[in-house]
């Protein structure tokens, strides 16, 4: 097979899956699950393949010469997320087997999975803007069909129009961007626009990286723009570890990573999103820590480790950024399929029903705890060497101000990690329905990513060597020069003392009842429950009292508004302007004069 | 050479006609399909001969053929007129099967190819009167053939309507030619070229584009079209959408190449092109009968032609000019196809309304699926053709770097984003799972319609997945022009 | 100034082919209108135009038109209001446009009108204009087959 | 010597009677009266180029499609009084919208 096509195969696998489940769904449709999973070993095969052929030249195809060269990009940067795409994907849907059994409308979940994993490949590997921008797009619209797939639930459906619609936010400025590039360079290619940023003017320059920065705030659920990711966790379970976890919601960041050449050029707007990044980290972990819903918790994660890596690429550690996306979907993906297993057995997403499921569901507890752990980053998990060199990149960078707040929400991450994990799955038992260990499709997939989790750090070594062809700054390390420069680092000072802190937070947390003496009011309720219950109720009542104030006007005002204006808006103006059309030869003719006395005018101006 | 190619193609038209009508006549219990047969064999015919003439095309050349009719063959011209006959012949085939209650056959198929002729004969004139008469004959045959079911009151009226409007446009166009002879002293486009520099023309330009802009639906001229074009038989529906109401404006687009370098036609063609397309794609949002839904979207789809042709003309970016007519390119076949499904759906289910055709993608599985890509394409979906073309206009617009430039391309982007508001439906409802009243009893159309149906698929996945030849000819096209030739 | 008198007339008769009430009488207005037409042609110097007008133009389209009036026998036209607003509009138009017409555009006044023969125009005809020649053919023959296709007999076509 | 506003004249009368009648045959003869404000035109033109005899042969052609066009025009007359025994343009409204 000619090398060059592999990434073509890569692309048309699952994308011929995608159509093809439809299909099968007519003859076998007990097949469709096993069909989906075999396409999905393909493609994790394939995928497998790729990975010799980074740096390689791919196939290029010139659709429109002068136009439209479309191709594909081999370099890491761009594999890494493909392959996460691949591989998780192909987890997901094994697991799917399992925890999709029962429901309805099997091929269209199938279909969208497959080609939502396309779509991502076909995203990460583009090289020019244009495919990027398309396949961009059609993981919106996938996103936005598989949030709504239980569209019997008004909740569902809802969120899903809400992912959608602020998801829009974010590509308009994205297709702004890349039509300015386009107009100031003549080119949709990826590198060539980027090479010849340094070209544009100043200000035209502002603005195109404005735009960029609010795609991926759009797609990374970024502050201001994150609410629509804790509504998206009405979607099942494997898709919330697939798309808003693993793949789809990195797309920002990727981009923000592949655009780094002309973000760099204007520095102001990289310390923008230094502090986009660690805000949006601070709050999400913020809001984990004080929140009950399971999945929403680790939707909140989600967001704050999303900013930890926003923040990587503002500080200027594109790879840092791109490492922890890469042990963070690992780590993430498992979290929430063990969520999963859990709300399958127990029907609810409230943490405070469960407990004491370390008994009955040994696996899941097991793995769900590696994976915290890897969260909160605990020296040797996946998660401690990239968030250790996140902040570490910080500290070069010196910008004390965001690094700081990324810090705190370390500390933050560290605790609400244990608070879950000690909730969920340790002490006292609370429900009582019962309980069994997942199928072995399900905690099948689980050990492979816990396993993952503990090891994939050791990949750095290829990594790096292979990153100096993406054309940006990373150092050249392998994975024993990593444990050595990790541990002798500022950084991992700093790392340790947040998650020693974060311990001792969580451990003390009935200890800290003394502080109820010198602030009754509020402490008195800390000693009630879980000792953060009330903490929670007021935090939670006051940041949700204005953020949900805010996302319900934006919802129902700004965005409802918007959906009328043109839904019903333009159906008014068809109705209205098709009384033009009176059917009377003599308005017909009247027109004519009309045109004639227009066009007259023009040309006499 | 190239002459006796033309000649060919030419006489095989004419004797075709003749020949096709004298067939239908003779044998009148066999008269559809001897008729139809015929025409179809010389369309064929003269596409092959015409196709050959395309090795021999480059910079504008005269010939004299048959010793009498003298024209001047150049690309771009070639492009349009090979359009219309591969459009012609496929719209023959279909029409064999199609037609098969009407009466009267043996004059319809005549007409059809008279109206072939036509658009041959408007591609290559370069005399402002001869073109004048081409295009009267594009008129009579397009009338006679919008009201050929003369027995049901709407296509008679359409046609009434259509008559008067295009008429009173020809008229324009006369008095404009005589105003032009008044100045000039000659009709002929390559004099007019050199001459017209400085001179006042005001008067000539504002009548051409009225008598032009009526037959290419240019916004408020744009009335007779939602009612021709869906009360004509399918097949006309599609050539009319396809080529016809582009040869209009491929016609004013020589005279103003020739005539209008003093004027600001460009730009009014923007504007025009803006309001044409934003009308038509808001009109087809309600329309509840299939046809006439396609027939405003011709108008919108006429608007981006004009908007890239406009593009060209005023900032000079090739890429409008190459868009524009590319998209005439694919649009004939995009359209066609669109307008032929209708026809395929009417066929089995006696009802244009899109209400009685839900779920009947599930019984007429060909049909349902041309009509998707043809719908897909038609709003620029990729990888199909209208995607390809729409791009280059929007490229075109963006490279002019002019404020109005930018402000075209995105309402055209937003066109494109609001077609979808009644393309997906119209797909939605061939796949719908509830089915109507009528459709569990239909079948798939019979085969010579199917092939027609597959032939413009494929031409419109092929110029969407490669499109390069066909815009590369077509660029090269207007690389050779000078004026209007 | 003859030139003059008989386009006045032309003018005259063509307001009365628009506003008679009677169908028939306008369309016989109208060939009032034609016939002036020819004569001014043959004072500008142009028989042949004239004859092919007179014959044609006042023959030929007033024979069909009014063989089509007796056919249908509807000869009165309802009462149309506000008659006089529009025809002022539209003189008042077509005066604007010849206003700036003369404005915008100076032309050469010919007061002399050549003569012309009928072998001159036929010499052109044949010569000079041949390529003419096909097109008006085909015009011709796409009229007969529209007419035949308008006038067939019988036939119910089904929706389609 | 000026005919041009003869020229203008017929046009203005024929779009007022194309806007303003609503017989067919009005309308018909709105169409005609534009048509013979063109024929003049070309005549009118020939004199004015001092090459009558160009022109002439060219309004002899535009006579002649003029015919052929009023007979079609007339046929479609016909066929709409079989459907609705009606000349009048009011009636020709079911296309709309």
């Amino acid at each position: 097979m000619n090398k060059e096509m592999i990434p073509l195969l890569l692309l048309i696998v699952p994308l011929a899956g995608a159509a093809l489940v439809p299909l099968l769904n007519f003859f076998a449709s007990r097949a469709v699950p096993l069909f989906s999973v075999f396409v999905g070993l393909v493609t994790a095969v394939i995928g497998f393949f790729l990975l010799g052929q980074i740096g390689a030249q791919a196939a290029s195809f010139e659709w429109l010469p002068g136009v439209l060269k479309t191709g594909f990009q081999l370099d890491t940067l761009s594999v890494v997320p493909a392959l996460i795409a691949t591989w998780i994907g192909f987890l997901v849907l094994i697991y799917s087997l399992g925890y999709m059994k029962h429901e309805e409308n099997l091929s269209r979940y199938y279909s969208l999975t497959l080609l939502f994993i396309a779509s991502m490949i076909g995203m990460s590997l583009a090289d020019n803007f244009l495919s990027l921008f398309f396949f961009w797009e059609v993981m919106g619209v996938c996103s936005y069909a598989l949030i709504g797939f239980f569209y019997k639930d008004p909740k569902a459906a809802s969120a899903g129009v809400k992912a959608f619609l602020t998801t829009r936010i974010g590509d308009i400025g994205l297709l702004a961007a890349i039509l300015t590039i386009y107009a100031f360079t003549g080119t949709f290619s990826i590198s060539q626009g980027l090479a010849e940023g340094s070209k544009i003017a100043l200000p035209l320059l502002n603005f195109i990286a404005f735009g960029f920065i609010l795609g991926a705030v759009g797609k990374s659920a970024q502050l201001p723009l994150h609410v629509w990711l804790p509504d998206a966790m009405e979607a099942p379970t494997t898709i919330s570890a697939l798309i808003h976890a693993a793949t789809m919601v990195n797309a920002g960041v990727y981009l923000l990573a592949r655009v780094y050449p002309l973000l760099s050029l204007v520095p102001s707007w990289l310390v923008v999103i230094q502090w986009i990044g660690a805000l949006t980290a601070l709050l999400g972990s913020l809001l984990a820590a004080f929140h009950n819903d399971l999945k929403r918790i680790l939707a909140y994660s989600t967001i704050s480790q999303l900013g930890y890596m926003v923040f990587a690429v503002g500080v200027g550690g594109v790879f840092a950024s791109q490492f922890h996306l890469f042990s963070h979907a690992i780590f993430k993906a498992l979290l929430f399929l063990c969520a999963g297993a859990v709300i399958h057995e127990l029907k609810t997403r409230d943490i405070r029903e469960m407990g004491g499921l370390q008994k009955f569901m040994p696996v899941t507890g097991t793995t769900f705890l590696i994976g915290a752990l890897a969260l909160m980053g605990l020296p040797v998990l996946n998660g401690f060497f990239s968030k250790d060199m996140i902040l570490e990149e910080g500290l070069i960078a010196g910008s004390w101000g965001p690094l700081i707040v990324a810090a705190l929400a370390a500390l933050l991450t560290a605790y609400y990690s244990l608070r879950t994990t000690a909730v969920v799955f340790w002490g006292k038992r609370r429900t009582s329905a019962h309980v069994k260990e997942a199928p072995v499709v399900m905690t099948g997939p689980l050990t492979l990513l816990a396993l993952g989790s503990l090891v994939s750090w050791v990949l750095v070594g290829p990594l790096t060597t292979s990153w100096i062809r993406t054309g940006l700054e990373a150092p050249h390390i392998d994975w024993l020069e990593l444990l050595r420069e990790t541990f002798s680092s500022t950084a991992f000072l700093i790392t340790v003392c947040v998650i020693v802190l974060g311990f001792l937070i969580f451990y003390y947390r009935r200890n800290l009842g003394w502080l109820k003496g010198k602030i009754p009011a509020f402490f008195k309720a800390v000693s009630v429950g879980l000792g953060f219950d009330i903490l929670y109720g007021w935090l939670s009542q006051q940041i949700y009292a204005t953020s949900n104030l805010l996302s319900t006007f934006f919802e129902e005002k700004v965005m409802e508004g918007i959906n009328r204006a043109t839904g019903e808006g333009s159906v008014a103006l068809s109705i209205s302007s098709r009384k033009m059309q009176t059917g009377d030869l003599h308005w017909n003719l009247l027109y004519i004069v009309v045109a004639l006395l227009i066009i007259l005018g023009l040309i006499l101006w | 050479m190239s002459a006796s190619f033309l000649e060919t193609t030419i006489s095989l038209l004419v004797l075709g006609a003749v020949a096709s009508y004298l067939g239908g006549v003779l044998f009148r219990h066999r008269e559809r399909l001897i008729s139809g047969v015929i025409a179809f064999l010389a369309l064929l015919g003269s596409l092959i001969s015409f196709s050959l003439l395309f090795r021999m095309t480059g910079a504008s050349e005269k010939v004299l053929l048959f010793g009498v009719l003298s024209w001047q063959i150049d690309l771009l011209g070639w492009i349009v007129a090979e359009v219309s006959l591969v459009l012609g012949t496929v719209v023959a085939l279909y029409s064999i099967v199609y037609m098969e209650e009407d009466t009267g056959t043996s004059k319809f198929f005549p007409l059809l190819l008279l109206m072939v002729l036509s658009v041959i004969g408007l591609a290559f004139a370069y005399d402002l009167f001869n073109l004048y008469l081409f295009f009267e004959l594009l008129s009579i045959t397009s009338f006679a053939l919008v009201a050929f079911r003369k027995d049901k009151w709407e296509p008679v009226e359409a046609g009434i309507k259509f008559m008067v409007m295009s008429v009173t446009g020809s008229a324009f166009i006369l008095l404009g030619i005589s105003l032009v002879y008044a100045q000039f002293g000659n009709l002929d486009l390559n004099y007019l070229f050199t001459a017209s520099g400085g001179a006042s023309i005001w008067l000539p330009i504002t009548l051409f584009l009225i008598g032009f802009g009526i037959k290419a639906a240019m916004f408020p001229l744009h009335t007779w079209l939602p009612d021709a074009h869906p009360e004509a038989p399918s097949g006309i529906s599609a050539m009319l959408s396809g080529i016809i109401i582009q040869t209009g404006l491929f016609t004013m687009l020589r005279i103003m190449l020739s005539l209008g370098a003093s004027l600001p036609w460009g730009e009014i063609l923007i504007w025009f092109a803006l309001l044409t397309m934003t009308a038509g794609n808001i009109m087809a949002l309600t329309q509840k009968q299939l046809k006439r839904m396609l027939a405003y979207s011709s108008i919108a789809q006429m608007g981006y032609i004009l908007l890239g042709i406009g593009m060209g003309a005023t900032y000079g970016v090739a890429s409008g000019f190459t868009g524009g007519v590319f998209h005439i390119i694919t649009h004939a076949f995009m359209k066609g196809l669109a307008f032929l499904c209708a026809g395929a759906l009417i066929f089995r289910l006696s009802s244009g309304y899109l209400e009685d055709m839900r779920g009947a993608g599930w019984r007429m599985p060909v049909t349902a699926l041309t009509f998707s890509v043809a719908a897909l394409s038609l709003a620029g979906v990729p990888p199909f053709s209208g995607f390809m073309s729409k791009l280059l206009i929007y490229q075109s617009g963006i490279q002019s770097g002019t404020a109005l430039g930018w402000a075209g391309s995105l309402v055209a982007i937003f066109n494109s984003v609001l077609s979808l508001g009644y393309y997906l439906p119209a797909i939605g409802v061939l796949y719908s799972k509830e089915k109507a009243e009528k459709v569990p009893a239909i079948k798939e159309v019979p085969w010579a319609m199917t092939v027609a149906l597959v032939i413009l698929c494929l031409l419109t996945i092929y110029l969407g997945v490669q499109p390069d030849p066909v815009r590369s000819w077509v660029a090269q096209a207007f690389s050779l022009l000078k004026g209007g030739f | 100034m003859m030139i003059y008198l008989t386009l006045g007339f032309l003018l005259f008769f063509a307001l009365l082919a628009v506003f008679l009430r009677d169908t028939l009488l306008s369309v016989l207005s109208l060939a009032t209108v034609s016939a002036l037409l020819s004569i001014a042609f043959y004072q500008l110097n142009s028989p042949v135009a004239g004859a092919f007008e007179l014959s044609v133009g006042a023959g030929l389209i007033t024979v069909l038109a009014v063989l089509t009036i007796s056919f249908l026998q509807k000869r009165k036209e309802k009462k149309q209001p506000g008659a006089a607003l529009w025809l002022a509009l539209s003189l008042a138009l077509a005066a604007l446009v010849f206003f700036l017409f003369q404005a915008l555009w100076p032309q050469v006044l010919a007061d002399i009108i050549p003569e012309t023969s009928w072998g001159e125009v036929g010499e052109i005809l044949w010569k000079v204009r041949l390529f003419d020649l096909l097109p008006q053919i085909l015009v011709i023959l796409a009229a007969v087959l529209g007419i035949l296709a308008l006038l067939r007999k019988e036939g119910e076509s089904k929706e389609r | 010597m000026n005919l041009w506003p003869f020229v203008f004249a017929l046009f203005a009368l024929g779009i007022f009677c194309l806007l303003t009648r609503r017989n067919l045959i009005k309308i018909l003869i709105g169409l005609e009266l534009l048509s013979k404000g063109a024929t003049l035109a070309l005549i009118w033109s020939g004199i004015l180029r001092n090459s009558l005899s160009y022109t002439q042969s060219l309004a002899v052609i535009a006579i002649a499609i003029e015919v052929m066009v009023v007979a079609v025009f007339l046929a479609l007359v016909y066929a709409f009084h079989e459907k609705s025994s009606s000349l009048d343009t009011d009636d020709m409204r079911r296309l709309k919208g």
